[in-house]
């Protein structure tokens, strides 16, 4: 039984979720709603079960290398089918089977008005993302790592566009993948450069390609910075930041648990993970962890602003997973690696419990998600209320719930690298604040705004939906625990330890205790303020907020997507358009349909030389004549 | 003083005075006379050449019969100055203009032969006498000569045929 | 005289009557300018003829006759021709009432 | 033996469905016909490997020292594959369809993959010749008989194009054959005549004009849509499957290895066409209505990046085994791609077919909703497009990724810009695409669709094969890549210009 066991057991986790997509997704006419989504549900317990295995496995120092076949070998270039089990990828493997199961389970109850093909069809789209992101974090080289990339894309664009009769849905869901395509782009060429410089693609020589003591450096610091900058295009495509965001709101509109799934625990945390995953190269571009951290920290601002004015539940909570995911980057920028894979654990717990309890509120609202017309909805959905406020208080970042703990350590890096950083940070997290009790007010503080139908309606969502969002809700209690601060417990901080054989413990600048001190409490202390301006401004929703021109430009999003359409969609569409009408059959067509009119009106005129004139004949003959002559007597000589 | 020269030019003027004339004429009349003129100049050159048998043959085929024919024609079809066809100046131009050049590339082509200095006797030999040729004619050139008969009857019957197969149609129609 | 005069004469005649070709839409005149090239050529043949006479003078007393016999064969041909030929354009002349070579454009289909 | 029977069961197989007596059979026979060659060349892949089995050569036409020589390289030997499956395909997936004199259609049909076989097996270029025309006149017949409303005018355009081209490439060939000191048009003559680089520089467009027309290249393309729109589609599926390879492969075996220093010079231009082209067609098959101009693009923009794949192949080494590396790399993606894409787009005439021929419209607008309807249908496209975008774990992703780092060590100052700008047809081919399923399959259904789409066994058959193709290939790459291997090697060994520098 050398197959089931460590580490030869790990092959089991993608293959599980993978093999869940083709029962569900061949059977799937012929499987009732209860085998299907047990057997969806039932491939993820069993995978976590063996992450779980793999995870208290792991041996600290080298990582191991599951090598299956050769994906591409040609010569030396050696690209193989492997994964990799290390501190990083045990992790998030935790994470993403952990959260998925959840998912899955609540997805079981939430899908089941939807008919056994239909159904079917969801659980295998599901497997097939979770298998796409095992396949991601598991790879063992880029070109792996690349694949589930891409595949996430896929089962995204899939998944978006599930309910495929609405032609909007669809739409968001080719925005989605194109977008997260430019990115790939970019993360092809990167993965080109490596080749072309060090010949392997493998994380494992990373170090090597790096230059350690006793080698030289493959790479030099422009290839570097190249790489590493292009890298993180592809991050900003699938993480969804400035510039490649605007994808991710649009994804809202597959299902709720769909949101949950590529918001919390798989797609948006792989760029995180990447990068994560590449900080030795990151570490040795100082230039491009500057970028980054500009570009998250800008993110998160702009995102934050947007989620301000923005009245669809799953719109804020996407807006606001923008935002985190721009304070995760602002950590890998400030080169605070372990506290942005703290942040996207910490943030996959109430994440997917912010999401999955507004798809309880959406469901007892009969698919209502304008916050404007709920509120009060306290009475009906008790679980769903408690499980939301503790989601809401872990994102603001309140002592001792999880968001806290990992918040904490980014603002502390930010501060680290520059006190400018820390500001904005610090501001966006005070807006975080707000908006997101902005929403819980609206949502289920106050008086009920819905139909009387919606009002009759209205119930306490069944237990397989409610269960996930208990055990979320402890998660986004404990989750933050891991991370203790040192200044509080000498070795609290057990993550970075864990981590260490991944990402090495920077010995970076230490700051004094008070100075933590401080930022800690002028955080907290900000973050209940704001949260006491929430209460205060939204407690009794009036109809009618005020509608400065800011606060339009707000609700339209900064008109980025209208910008990016009148930029770069529609010159595309109007350059493709005249190409298609216009150069191809005039120039380029054109220009062959020339040659063949200009041989008919050539022959044409010759044949006017023919024209049965006797004279014109003659005439020529004796031109001909005198041709010949000429050339016989003269020009012979 | 030998006036054979003269002669020679005054021939050769009036014939190519005739000829041109001939060309440009608009008239179908007098193209047909000043023809005839040409044909006189050349026979004129036939005695000069000692070429008796042809000069008067040329006399009496050419300018006696065949542009009497033609004159018949002519005025049987009433053509006169004001129904004569006449081409668009561009391509008059260019006729002659071929035809200068035709002339040009001849002559520069001949002009340096190798006959340059050959002489052609003038006055004096028998060959053009109607006894040599007669006796050449029916000797050598007997064959040929009975052929030529028949091409006539067959010219003859050729004429008769066109004429005639036109007047019945005509009449048919 | 020289043989090259004769040459030139005939060379220009004959140009004159091609001009004359080229240049006259009237098929009876066209007809006579082609009857003047042949005359054209018919004295060159005689001055050629005379010209060997005088070279060959020694050797054949007849020598060059047979320039002079093309020339009467050529005569013959031509009265042949032109009978042929007038008959036609009398015929050409009944049918379309002209004598206008340019309606004679029955080759170009 | 091999070698000879691929040519000779398709042209005589060709020749009997041509009389056959009664028109019913004509479609199992050419059936059969090609299954017999299909397991002609597996025997010849599995069984027979030895080269004596794979090469043939007779006197043929000795007054101009054309021989009957054929050579199965891997190269030709992959083709061939790639030629069988596509008559297969081809005559399973119109087994539904009735045409007017059947007999004559799939006799043709037959005689166009004889003329293909040749091509790819010729080792003389005047059999080479022989072939490449063989292929086209079929093509034409097939088309302007069988073909759309404006098939003739179109059909014309297609055999005078491509004409011009073959004639050109004659011209070139009738050169080199004069050169040659014993006047044969052998391959390995012509390789052994080391050019000047005066005369490689203008040769070079002789050969490439031909090969470029076929691809077809940017700008050289424009019979190329609508000669897929219009021909029946078993033969645009042969067309645009396996000739248009042919284009390819005449460019590996007879531009490269002999005039290498002319390709070296005119690469730049080359992979710049090949760019332009990506985009060009790209954005044209964005604004796309009819789906299958709309893959006719898409198979433009393809087939341009391995064309420049394959120009960043040229250059010179200098005997540095680094720089061959890389061109060994660049050249085996181009051989994944040239059987990838074959099959990926044959199965995207499959559907297209079967769409046409159900719904009797190509055009994007007066489709959708097919997903609820056809579902079986559906998945089989989603997998095909996706295939044809070159998503991971499809057949086309490796092919791709390798042609792309071919030419991210193309020997050019540009090849920078060359690797962006043919990436950008990556997101461009993910939007017409995605366009195009949503177009088809989403949004709500119309009175046309409304009724679906069910496959028969034929059709499930053949899109089951491709399907399979796709994934086999797509997960384990490797299998192909060995096959080409050691050929790729000794390939760009032999294209590499560092011989005529040493002189």
């Amino acid at each position: 039984m050398a197959m089931l066991s460590f580490p030869n057991i790990a092959y089991l986790i993608p293959l599980l979720p993978l093999l869940g997509f083709l029962v569900n997704g061949l059977l799937r006419n012929h499987l009732s709603h209860r085998a299907i989504a047990l057997i969806g549900s039932g491939v993820m317990a069993l995978a976590f079960g063996i992450s779980l295995l793999v995870f208290y496995n792991i041996p600290a120092g080298a990582p191991t290398i599951l090598t299956a076949f050769d994906f591409i070998r040609i010569g030396e270039l050696q690209i193989p089918f492997a994964f990799q089990l290390d501190a990083l990828s045990s992790l998030f493997l935790l994470i993403i089977t952990g959260i998925g199961f959840l998912i899955h389970v609540y997805s079981s109850a939430y899908m089941h008005e939807e008919s056994a093909s239909h159904y079917g069809r969801y659980f295998a789209y599901l497997n097939l993302f979770v298998f796409s992101m095992l396949l991601l974090v598991m790879g063992a080289n880029y070109v792996i790592l690349f694949i589930g990339w891409e595949g996430v894309g896929l089962c995204s664009y899939l998944l978006i566009g599930y309910w495929f009769r609405n032609t909007a849905y669809s739409q968001a869901a080719n925005k989605a993948f194109v977008m997260n395509r430019i990115g790939d782009l970019a993360f092809l060429i990167a993965i080109f450069w490596l080749i072309a410089r060090t010949g392997s693609v493998s994380f494992t020589d990373l170090p090597m390609a790096i230059g350690t003591a006793g080698q030289s450096a493959k790479l030099s610091s422009l290839d570097i910075t190249g790489i590493t900058l292009l890298l993180f295009i592809g991050a900003t495509g699938k993480s969804a930041q400035i510039p490649l965001y605007t994808w991710l709101p649009d994804a809202m509109a597959g299902p709720t648990p769909v949101s949950a799934l590529i918001h919390a625990a798989t797609m948006v945390t792989a760029g995180i993970y990447m990068i994560a995953r590449s900080n030795l190269l990151y570490t040795a571009a100082p230039l491009v962890l500057t970028i980054i951290a500009i570009i998250g920290v800008a993110t998160a601002l702009l995102a934050a602003t947007i989620a301000l004015r923005q009245n669809d539940i799953k719109k804020v909570l996407a807006y606001s997973t923008v935002s985190q995911l721009g304070f995760m980057f602002l950590a890998l920028g400030s080169g605070a690696y372990v506290a942005a894979v703290f942040h996207v654990m910490t943030h996959a717990f109430f994440k997917a419990l912010l999401f999955l309890g507004s798809g309880s509120v959406i469901h007892a609202m009969s698919g209502e998600q304008d916050i404007r017309k709920m509120g009060g909805l306290k009475k009906s959905l008790p679980i769903t209320y408690w499980t939301f406020l503790i989601g809401c208080v872990a994102i603001a970042g309140i002592f001792p719930f999880s968001g806290f703990f990992s918040k904490d350590a980014i603002l502390l890096s930010a501060f680290l690298k520059s006190p400018i950083f820390y500001v904005i940070a610090l501001f966006t997290a005070l807006l975080t604040a707000f908006y997101m009790f902005r929403l819980f007010f609206l949502t289920f503080g106050g008086s009920f705004r819905g139909t009387e139908e919606q009002r009759h309606h209205l119930h306490e969502s069944p237990a397989a939906m409610t269960i996930p969002l208990v055990v979320l809700a402890i998660l986004s209690i404990v989750g933050g625990w891991v991370g203790i601060p040192e200044v509080w417990i000498h070795g609290g901080d057990r993550l970075v330890a864990f981590l260490s054989p991944v990402i090495p413990v920077s010995s970076g600048h230490e700051i004094s205790h008070a100075t933590e001190y401080i930022l800690m409490g002028l955080s907290t202390g900000l973050v209940l303020l704001s949260i006491l301006f929430a209460w205060n401004k939204y407690k009794q929703y009036r109809a009618e907020e005020s509608e400065s021109p800011f606060a339009r430009l707000l609700e339209n999003k900064w008109y980025v997507d209208e910008l990016y359409q009148a930029a770069i969609v529609q010159p595309l569409h109007k350059l493709g358009g005249w190409i298609r009408s216009v150069f191809e059959p005039k120039v380029a067509d054109g220009a062959i349909q020339g040659i063949g009119r200009s041989v008919r009106y050539l022959s044409q005129q010759f044949r006017l030389i023919q024209n049965g004139q006797t004279g014109n004949y003659a005439l020529w003959m004796v031109i001909g004549i005198v041709v010949i002559l000429s050339v016989q007597f003269f020009l012979r000589k | 003083m030998n006036v054979t020269p003269y002669i020679f030019w005054f021939l050769s003027v009036l014939a190519l005075f005739s000829a041109l004339m001939m060309v440009t004429s608009r008239n179908p009349v007098y193209s047909v006379l000043w023809l005839i003129g040409t044909f006189f100049a050349i026979s004129g050159h036939y005695i000069l050449l000692n070429a008796q048998f042809l000069a008067v043959v040329n006399i009496i085929v050419y300018a006696g019969a065949i542009m009497v024919l033609f004159l018949f024609v002519i005025m049987l079809m009433n053509l006169n100055r004001e129904t004569e066809p006449q081409k668009n100046r561009w391509l008059k131009f260019i006729g002659a203009l071929a035809g200068g050049c035709l002339l040009l590339v001849l002559v520069a082509a001949l002009k340096d032969a190798e006959l340059k200095s050959q002489q052609a006797m003038v006055g004096g030999g028998s060959i053009g006498l109607i006894k040599v040729l007669g006796k050449e004619l029916f000797t050598r050139y007997v064959v040929p000569f009975e052929i030529s008969s028949l091409l006539f009857l067959s010219a003859m019957i050729g004429a008769a045929v066109i004429g005639k197969k036109e007047t019945s149609q005509t009449l048919n129609s | 005289m020289p043989i090259n005069y004769y040459l030139f004469l005939s060379l220009a005649l004959f140009s004159i009557g091609m001009v004359g070709v080229l240049t006259r839409r009237n098929a009876i005149i066209i007809f006579m300018c082609i009857e003047l090239m042949l005359n054209a050529v018919n004295l060159l043949l005689v001055a050629f003829s005379k010209m060997h006479h005088l070279k060959n003078l020694a050797t054949s007393a007849t020598a060059g006759a047979d320039g002079q016999l093309f020339v009467f064969f050529i005569m013959v041909v031509a009265a042949a021709e032109v009978s042929v030929g007038l008959a036609i354009i009398v015929m050409m002349y009944r049918n379309i009432h002209s004598v206008d070579i340019q309606f004679l454009n029955r080759l170009k289909h | 033996m091999i070698a000879l029977l691929l040519v000779l069961i398709p042209l005589i197989g060709g020749g009997l469905t041509l009389f056959l007596p009664r028109p019913a059979l004509a479609r199992p026979v050419a059936l059969n016909v090609a299954l017999i060659s299909l397991i002609a060349v597996l025997l010849g892949l599995c069984q027979f490997t030895q080269a004596a089995n794979w090469s043939y050569d007779a006197e043929w036409i000795q007054p101009i020292g054309a021989r009957f020589s054929l050579k199965g390289d891997v190269l030709a030997k992959w083709m061939s594959l790639l030629s069988s499956i596509g008559a297969v395909l081809s005559i399973l997936g119109s087994w539904n369809t009735d045409r007017k004199l059947p007999a004559r259609f799939y006799g043709l049909l037959l005689w166009m993959q004889a003329g293909m076989s040749i091509v790819f097996l010729a080792s003389d270029a005047f059999l080479f010749y022989f072939g490449w025309e063989l292929a086209l006149i079929p093509a034409y017949f097939l088309s302007s008989i069988w073909g759309g409303e404006k098939r003739i005018a179109v059909t014309i355009k297609f055999f005078i194009y491509t004409f011009v081209g073959s004639v050109l490439m004659l011209i070139g060939l009738i050169y080199l054959q004069q050169l040659t000191p014993d006047g044969s048009f052998q391959w390995q003559a012509f390789r052994n005549l080391e050019l000047t680089e005066s005369k490689q520089i203008w040769l070079f467009w002789l050969f490439f004009l031909a090969f470029a027309i076929k691809v077809p290249l940017f700008p050289f393309h424009t019979w190329q849509p609508d000669a897929y729109e219009q021909a029946p589609t078993p033969i645009t599926l042969l067309l645009s499957g396996v000739m248009v390879k042919m284009g390819v492969v005449a460019m590996i075996r007879w531009l490269l290895p002999i005039l290498g220093i002319g390709a070296f010079i005119w690469s730049d231009v080359v992979i710049c066409l090949a760019v332009v082209g990506i985009l060009y067609a790209s954005l044209i098959a964005i604004r796309q209505d009819d789906l299958k101009r709309l893959i006719a693009y898409s198979s433009i923009a393809h087939m341009g990046l391995t064309v420049a794949a394959l120009f960043s192949l040229t250059g010179f080494s200098n005997n540095s085994n680094v720089v061959l590396h890389y061109h060994h790399i660049g050249f085996q993606g181009v051989m994944l791609q040239l059987f990838s894409h074959g099959v990926n787009i044959m199965g995207m005439w499959l559907l297209a077919d079967r769409i046409e021929s159900r719904f009797g419209t190509r055009k994007l607008s007066e489709l959708g909703g097919l997903a609820r309807t056809a579902p079986t249908f559906t998945i089989f496209f989603v997998i095909i497009a996706l295939a044809n975008i070159a998503l991971p774990l499809t057949n086309a992703f490796p092919g791709e990724f390798l042609q792309f780092n071919a030419i991210f060590h193309a020997q050019s100052s540009y090849r920078i810009v060359f690797l962006v700008f043919s990436g950008l047809g990556v997101i461009l081919s993910a939007i017409y695409t995605l366009n195009m399923i949503r177009r088809i399959f989403f949004g709500e259904t119309n009175s046309a669709t409304e009724n679906g789409l069910r496959l028969t066994t034929a059709e499930t058959l053949a899109l089951s094969l491709v399907v399979m193709v796709v994934l086999v290939f797509g997960i384990y790459p490797q299998a192909a890549l060995n096959f080409t291997n050691d050929f790729s090697w000794e390939y760009v060994k032999s294209i590499d210009i560092t011989r005529f520098l040493a002189k």
